[in-house]
């Protein structure tokens, strides 16, 4: 029995996961120092959105709660931290953790109510919620600085991490590249704490009430509160994107949040594969890099600007249809059938 | 189909005396005008298999739903250890120690089997989320003595190979066996059975009732089902409903030859001896 | 007084829009289970359609047909290309679909029609009526758009209720599996129901454009009301699709009109949760849930 | 030095001939303007006509021979795109200026950042108070006459012309409301008998403006966007009331508003032109106004060089932008750096003429654009002026007219303006 | 009376990698009770999903009265007089009872051929419990509740070729009894071609008139149910009783 359970539960899964993350952190490094100014702020927003999207993949995938809401998450998020950062006073770090728990509390409200919803009513619910919450920047103009929004005040590179980062790379840290490693510092710390949340009993429980609420409620799982904490956690992440979206666009604005935001994070969960997390990495890349690589290409085929700009949503939305169409199971979905299609062929089985 | 034939070692009588482990007094249930359950009683004893039998509709499953908390009953009291139960929420049964597997199978498809179990056992778990998200040695020390126990309630149920698969890709009579052990992984005092056989052919159904058997005396049975062979010689005692109403209640051969019953559910040819699937 | 009188009437012709608008969303629910997100986009797009014709000098009434029956095409066209191979999948990956087609479609407008404001003609006056000497907020147009609603729902009422075709369209959007084995010809059904939701979708867009300005992302805050009109209703009844997009024009008209047109979006939150917290499932569903 | 840098570091945007984005025969600029989404109608205009016109002036020979390179991308109108593209731009693409960037939260989101990059930030398309703030952004300049001033100018117009008149005021719910509403109570704030907002987005406005007539608005001054100037009067057209309505400039485009309206005619019932004796205000000549030099020359420009379409006021709009930018071009000297165009402006770009009935507000204290307005009616395709062109700054400034006689473009349609020092 | 026999020649099925039908080969006379037995997995429920055409990319063929099925979509082969009630949970639940009914009538009356024999009121009659329940919806039946509704709309259909997966699944002992002498006397009177597939096989073979038993996938025999009852050696291998 004992040989079993060693079998079928490897080695500690903190290991795993921390070892995981430092060699993508070593990526992370080599990619950032080798890429120009623009990269890297591109993989600075790229951070945000992934670090919303991993959120969601915990709510939509892992629990099947959908939510056309989580802009307005990242809005709470990203307003806390403007707040927090106006005066100087409060040291970054200090308002990203502040940020998180004041949009988990929020998440708590939300996910209270959003527990006993299902399919298109949540839908609605969330996608109100996208629509309504910016409108309160606007209704406490004095306090969040209406359609204008605060003026977020980035974080800049402590001399001594320059200096570090200099002699270990001979590159110079420039305010947006410090961005970039500030937002996957931060994407790469969720991760590990998601994987390990979904390698483990939440990860389980959260799978089970999504796909039989019956039998999950039957073996003792209490659906209302593991909803709730399913919510909490995703909201907890979209907080932190919204902080670190503050500080990378040095702006919470409420046209900044609009519903469109809320729907590219879930297009992003589901057409990099439901449920998984790379899958809303990449996601998340098609997001950030998919526009801009449209429109550039656009403008070299001779189109005007005005039209190249329109080819990039034309092209955007395409691409969402022909993956769902191709690969239901997103990118993953399709990386995984390729996997076993190698395997199978290899003859290992 | 040969049910060992296990009455000698039967301690029903012998603890006829002894307090029941769970009862329901009185417990009527209505839906709009129709009344499902109709002032019914019964009382579970320790380590018994009671069988409820009834024709299609009679409200074995609504009984069920009672005693889980799915249904509140309009009038009726549950009593369980000999405590009156109030309020019942289906999340608290397993921890109190009651299981139940469903008419239809209820698995988890994105789970795997072993996936699936464990949730059975999720009660005895002892760190909370604070470690699990940190990985946590204590997390995975837990996780190691949930997927003990899992595995435990596998093997018994005989389908420990099969750990690793989904359910969706298993053989019917597989998962039927996943979804017992499931419930017998929360080492439940009190297991309720809706239908286990239904679906089941000759052999798994022998396998069934032995499995079951086997389990009597460690725990009490509540078994539902409407194959008469397997209800009759594993169950100690039986309750019969008719529309809502408990019209027979006794052991095996007395409620066999109860002409209500005949009437009622069984049918001429059945009473016979004729058994069907 | 007065102002309270065109509050509840302006409430009451825009909340016919979202009803309009619910409408389609609901028949394209009951028929297939799948919440149309490129809804507002596909009726964008066969306004443009009507505006092309009419602009080319062709009466309102071709326009209106022509649209009419441009939606009934390109909703049949929609399910059998892009949505045939995801229904019955993952409910997700519909959405997904639908999302794709509304950024799609509306890029696509832009680029064929320019994203430029443009002027929709109404087919009758947009002067309000005069009641004893006072003018109030209601407008030939809008006995227009209530009665164009009124019909529509009584024939979603009609078609689901009374006749054979709306009982299959039901079946397979419930089971595809059964109701193939009860010989409906699911995918036509499927295709019926597409094409007869972008028949109202259609209507609606016309109605929203009449005596406004269009652009391709004119749809855009119809469809979340109108969203949020059909799940307040209960996505299942046409009445409650009525319902819902009367009780959020009204209520919108009146926070808008006293309390500031700023709190218009989170009074729709606001109504939408407080219903569905009491009724989780919209006002007018009929749910007796077995769950076990 | 500090982890092992070579001491010698050559600074950061200044100093050196060739400045980022600046090569011995290109100049490259960039902007970012909504081309997709909601508030692309009308905007995404602009940058067409900026491009024609830069292409006109490359056609001519440049500027110091220097052919300008323009690079406009799309921001949807969402400050975290604008945030994305100005990286872009200034990163990726290495302009050498952001010039006619587009909105107030949209442009407020990259302020800090190229004003940290040492970027020049010229002329932004908003009337905001925000990019005159020349000791914190001292790299941003304002173009188009600020909100308030205009608020002020109309303001004045109401209490000369309308003095009894009950007003009411309909603005959009930001910072244009807001700076507009202020200039205009500066002068008539006893007249105002309500201010209804609304939200940008909301399209039903039917509530606001049955309150305006329920306070019994006899004038209407509006500070909002075109969408909404055609809505207000097909709603007030609705309810039967007929106010005399005041347009801000940004609201106005007779052209555009006027044709509009009037096509509505074309389905049934209502009248021509909803919009004919309305009022507003101008800076620049419009389209209509075909034989006015400075139109003359647009015309020309776009016919040249413009796309599809035709010339229209925002097209104008970018034109005029583009020509204020060569101008500062021309007087940042044959090696233009980006601290010399910022100097540049700052020493002459108070006595810079062009398009523009008033000069602009540029001095080393002031980065605010345009000092006024005039007053004009609608009337059929044109407009008719009510006053002369009036002239003021923010705060307690006084009126005044501006007398000096709007001057025609050069023949050739470039600016000559020499290089500063 | 309508003619139709069911015939089926060298089917294959698979799932992935399973071959759940391994060229099955069987025939299916009208008028007769057809009882196909095997254990758990042996493919019969893809036997009848096969015929019915729910089971894409089989190969091999299916005739009924000489016309070819096989690739046929689902609902033309519903159309054609083959009526499947499936395993487990064919009703629509969303729907009433008498909407679910009401489905099975009218492909009856599509079908028209055949002059109508079954009526709703019939149905009601036949299964009272319906009768008190036919405006509620079919999500509130108990689980044999919802098996006498499958039979039911099976017969409104009125079909040629009835194929029955487990008809007897959930059901109390009396109610199978019942349903199997409805069958049996459906058979006789209207020469319905019946499938009958059964875990049970002795009460299944004491109605049927011939039989064939599949083991993974494949026919291991055929004969008169009579006879196969009746011999020992296949009973103990594959029939458990
Ligand atoms: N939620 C409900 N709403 C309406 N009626 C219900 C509901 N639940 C059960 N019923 C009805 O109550 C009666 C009892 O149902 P129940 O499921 O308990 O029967 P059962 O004895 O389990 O039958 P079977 O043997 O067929 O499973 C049935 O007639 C059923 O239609
Ligand atoms: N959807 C499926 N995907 C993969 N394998 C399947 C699927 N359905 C059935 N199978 C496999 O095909 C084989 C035949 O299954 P089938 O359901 O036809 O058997 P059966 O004789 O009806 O069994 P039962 O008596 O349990 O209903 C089995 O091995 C089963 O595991
Ligand atoms: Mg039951
Ligand atoms: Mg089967």
């Amino acid at each position: 029995m004992r040989a079993l359970v060693h079998r079928v539960l490897p080695s500690s899964v903190l290991l795993r996961h921390v070892l995981a993350v430092l060699a993508a952190l070593v990526v992370v490094v080599l990619v950032l120092e080798t890429t120009s100014q623009f990269r890297n702020s591109q993989f600075a927003t790229m951070s945000y959105y992934a670090i919303a999207a991993v959120g969601l993949t915990v709510l939509t995938g892992l629990n099947g709660q959908i939510s056309l809401g989580h802009g307005a998450l990242m809005a709470v998020g990203a307003y806390t931290t403007a707040l927090l950062l106006a005066d100087g006073a409060v040291p970054f770090p200090l308002a990203m953790l502040a940020a998180t728990a004041v949009t988990a509390l929020v998440g708590v409200v939300v996910g209270a109510a959003a527990a006993r919803l299902h399919g298109p009513y949540l839908a609605g619910a969330t996608l109100a919620l996208a629509v309504g919450v910016p409108g309160l920047a606007i209704y406490f103009d004095g306090l969040l600085g209406g359609e204008q929004g605060l003026r977020v005040s980035s974080p800049r590179p402590p001399d001594w991490l320059d200096d570090a980062l200099y002699f270990l790379t001979a590159n110079d840290l420039t305010g947006a590249k410090y961005l970039a490693y500030l937002g996957w510092g931060t994407l790469l710390l969720v991760l590990l704490l998601l994987a390990n949340l979904m390698a483990g009993r939440y990860g389980r429980v959260w799978r089970a009430v999504r796909d039989d609420e019956v039998a999950a409620e039957l073996a003792g799982l209490r659906l209302g509160r593991l909803r709730v904490l399913a919510f909490v956690v995703s909201a907890a992440c979209a907080g932190l994107a919204g902080s670190v979206l503050a500080m990378v666009v040095r702006l919470a604005a409420p046209s900044g949040f609009t519903i469109v935001l809320s729907l590219s994070l879930l297009t992003a969960v589901v057409v990099g594969g439901l449920g998984s997390l790379t899958g809303a990495l990449l996601g998340s890349a098609l997001l950030v890099f998919l526009p801009p690589a449209v429109t550039n290409v656009g403008t070299s085929a001779g189109l005007t600007g005005v039209q190249a700009a329109q080819l990039a949503p034309f092209v955007y939305g395409v691409v969402l249809v022909v993956v769902m169409l191709v690969a239901p199971g997103g990118v993953m979905g399709l990386v995984r059938s390729w996997r076993r299609r190698g395997l199978r062929q290899g003859g290992s089985r | 189909m040969t049910v060992p034939d296990t009455s000698q070692t039967r301690l029903a009588e012998s603890r006829s005396g002894a307090a029941p482990l769970f009862s329901a007094t009185g417990v009527t249930v209505r839906f709009g005008g129709l009344t499902a359950l109709d002032d019914v009683t019964l009382d579970v004893l320790p380590g018994e298999v009671h069988g409820v039998i009834g024709p299609n509709g009679a409200g074995k499953t609504t009984l069920f739903n009672v005693c889980c908390g799915f249904v509140r009953p309009g009038a009726g009291t549950l009593t369980w250890r000999g405590q009156r139960l109030t309020g019942l929420r289906p999340h608290q049964l397993a921890g109190m120690g009651i299981a139940r597997t469903l008419q239809g199978l209820g698995l988890f498809g994105g789970l795997t089997v072993l996936e699936n179990v464990l949730t059975g056992a999720d009660r005895f778990r002892r760190t909370g989320f604070g470690s699990a998200l940190l990985a946590l040695p204590r997390a995975r020390a837990d996780e190691r003595a949930l997927t003990e126990r899992a595995l435990a309630a596998l093997t018994e149920a005989g389908v420990a190979e099969y750990a690793g698969r989904y359910p969706g890709s298993l053989p019917y009579p597989v998962r039927k066996r996943v979804a017992f052990a499931r419930a017998l992984a929360a080492d439940p005092e009190l297991l309720l059975l809706d239908e286990p056989a239904s679906g089941l052919g000759a052999a798994e159904l022998t396998e069934l009732g032995e499995l079951v058997r086997a389990l009597a005396g460690r725990m009490s049975v509540i078994l539902v089902d409407h194959h008469m062979d397997l209800v009759m010689t594993v169950c100690d005692r039986i309750t019969v409903l008719d529309f809502g109403r408990v019209v027979a209640q006794g052991p095996p051969a007395q409620v066999r030859d109860d002409p209500a019953v005949i009437d009622a559910y069984l049918g001429e040819e059945a009473s016979r001896g004729g058994d069907h699937g | 007084m007065q102002q309270f009188l065109n509050v509840t009437l302006g409430g009451l012709a825009q909340g016919a829009i979202y009803a309009a608008f619910a409408l389609a969303l609901v028949l394209i629910w009951r028929a297939t289970r799948i919440i149309n997100f490129a809804q507002g986009a596909m009726a964008m797009f066969t306004t443009y359609l009507a505006l092309v014709l009419i602009e080319s000098g062709q009466s309102y009434w071709t326009g209106f047909a022509v649209a009419l029956a441009g939606g009934l095409v390109l909703g049949a066209l929609v399910e059998r290309v892009v949505m045939r191979p995801v229904e019955g999948g993952p409910e997700l990956n519909a959405v997904i679909v639908t999302l794709g087609l509304f950024v799609a479609l509306q890029a696509l407008a832009a680029i064929l029609f320019g994203a430029t404001f443009q002027s929709f003609p109404a087919p009758f006056g947009l002067r309000g009526f005069t009641v004893g000497g006072t003018t109030i907020a209601f407008t030939p147009f809008s006995v227009f758009v209530i009665g164009s609603v009124v019909v529509v729902m009584l024939g979603l009422v009609a078609l689901f209720r009374f006749t054979d075709l709306g009982l299959r369209m039901r079946a397979s959007a419930f089971s595809q599996e059964v109701a193939r084995l009860l010989g409906v010809r699911v995918g036509r059904m499927l295709t019926l129901g597409w094409a007869f939701a972008a028949v109202v979708g259609s209507l609606a867009g016309l109605l929203i454009a009449g005596g406004n300005l269009v652009h391709p992302a004119y749809m855009d805050a119809v469809i979340v009301y109108g969203f949020v009109a059909a799940v307040l209703g209960g996505l299942e009844s046409p009445a409650g699709a009525v319902a819902g997009g009367l009780i959020i024009g009204l209520a919108l008209s009146y926070v808008s009109g006293y309390l500031g047109s700023e709190l218009v979006t989170l009074a729709a939150l606001a109504i939408l949760v407080a219903v569905l917290l009491v009724r989780p499932h919209g006002l007018f569903s009929r749910v007796a849930e077995r769950r076990v | 030095g500090a982890g092992g840098r070579p001491e010698d570091g050559e600074g950061g945007g200044g100093g050196g001939a060739s400045d980022v984005g600046v090569t011995a025969d290109t100049v490259k600029v960039g902007a970012h303007f909504p081309l997709t989404g909601v508030a692309a109608p009308g905007y995404s205009e602009i940058p067409t006509g900026a491009k024609a016109y830069f292409e006109y002036v490359n056609a001519n020979g440049g500027v110091h021979g220097r052919t300008i390179e323009y690079v406009f991308r799309d921001d949807a109108y969402n400050p975290t795109n604008t945030s994305q593209v100005t990286n872009e731009l200034v990163l990726q693409d290495e302009i050498f200026a952001m010039v006619g960037g587009l909105g107030t939260p949209t442009h407020s989101a990259v302020l800090d950042f190229l004003n940290g990059e040492g970027v020049p930030d010229l002329f932004v398309s908003s009337g905001s108070l925000l990019w005159d703030q020349p000791e914190q952004n001292p790299m941003t300049f304002g173009w188009q006459p600020d909100y308030e001033v205009e608020g002020k100018i109309i303001g004045q117009y109401v209490k000369q012309n309308m003095p009894d008149a009950k007003v009411g005021l309909f603005l959009q719910d930001d910072d244009f409301g807001e700076d507009g509403e202020k200039g205009a109570r500066a002068y008539i704030d006893d007249q105002i008998v309500a201010a209804e907002r609304y939200a940008p987005g909301n399209t039903d406005i039917g509530p606001q403006i049955a309150a305006l007539q329920a306070a019994g608005a006899e004038v209407i001054i509006g500070f909002n966007v075109p969408s909404y100037t055609a809505l207000s009067q097909l709603t007030a057209l609705r309810l039967n009331y007929k106010p005399q309505w005041i347009y801000s400039n940004v609201g106005s485009d007779p052209a555009l508003v006027g044709a509009l309206l009037s096509r509505f005619s074309e389905g049934k019932v209502t009248d021509a032109s909803l919009i004919d004796g309305a009022i507003t205000t101008e800076y620049l000549p419009g389209v209509e106004e075909s034989d006015d030099p400075w139109t003359r020359l647009w015309q020309k420009v776009w016919d040249a060089h413009g796309g599809e379409g035709k010339l229209t006021n925002y097209r104008i709009y970018g034109m005029s932008q583009a020509y204020t930018f060569v101008q500062a071009l021309q007087a940042a000297g044959p090696e233009p750096t980006r601290e010399g165009i910022v100097e540049a402006l700052e020493r002459v770009g108070g006595e810079l003429r062009g398009p523009a009935f008033v000069p602009y507000r540029y001095s080393a204290d002031s980065h605010a654009g345009l000092s006024g307005v005039k007053v004009v009616r609608i009337s059929g395709d044109g407009t008719k002026d009510l006053g002369p062109v009036q002239v003021t700054d923010n705060g307690d400034a006084d009126i005044t007219e501006h007398t000096e006689k709007h001057a025609p473009p050069p023949p050739d349609g470039i600016p000559d303006v020499q290089p500063v020092g | 009376m309508a003619e139709a026999e069911l015939e089926v020649r060298a089917l294959t099925a698979r799932y992935g990698a399973v071959t759940a039908l391994d060229t099955v080969s069987l025939r299916a006379r009208p008028g007769e009770i057809t009882a196909v037995l095997g254990a758990n997995g042996a493919g019969k429920t893809t036997l009848l999903r096969a015929v019915s055409g729910l089971v894409r990319g089989s190969d091999g063929s299916v005739l009924l009265g000489g016309r070819e099925l096989a690739g046929a979509p689902a609902e033309r082969i519903a159309r054609a007089g083959v009526a499947h009630v499936p395993e487990g949970r064919g009703v629509i639940t969303e729907l009433t009872v008498e909407e679910n009914l009401r489905l099975g009538e009218l492909l009856g009356t599509t079908r028209r051929k055949r002059r109508r024999v079954h009526r709703l009121d019939g149905v009601y009659e036949m299964f009272p419990a319906l009768g008190q329940r036919r405006r509620r919806e079919a999500n509130s039946l108990s689980g044999g509740e919802r098996q006498m509704l499958v039979i039911g709309r099976a017969l409104l259909s009125e079909p040629e070729v009835l194929l029955l997966d487990e008809p007897s699944l959930g059901l109390a002992p009396r109610v199978v009894a019942q349903i199997f002498t409805l069958i049996r006397e459906l058979v006789d009177r209207e020469g319905l071609t019946v499938l009958l597939v059964e875990q049970n096989a002795r009460s299944a073979l004491s109605i049927a008139d011939t039989g064939f038993v599949l083991n993974l996938g494949r026919v291991v025999a055929n004969d008169s149910a009579a006879a196969l009852a009746a011999d020992a050696e296949l009973r103990h291998s594959y029939l458990g009783f």
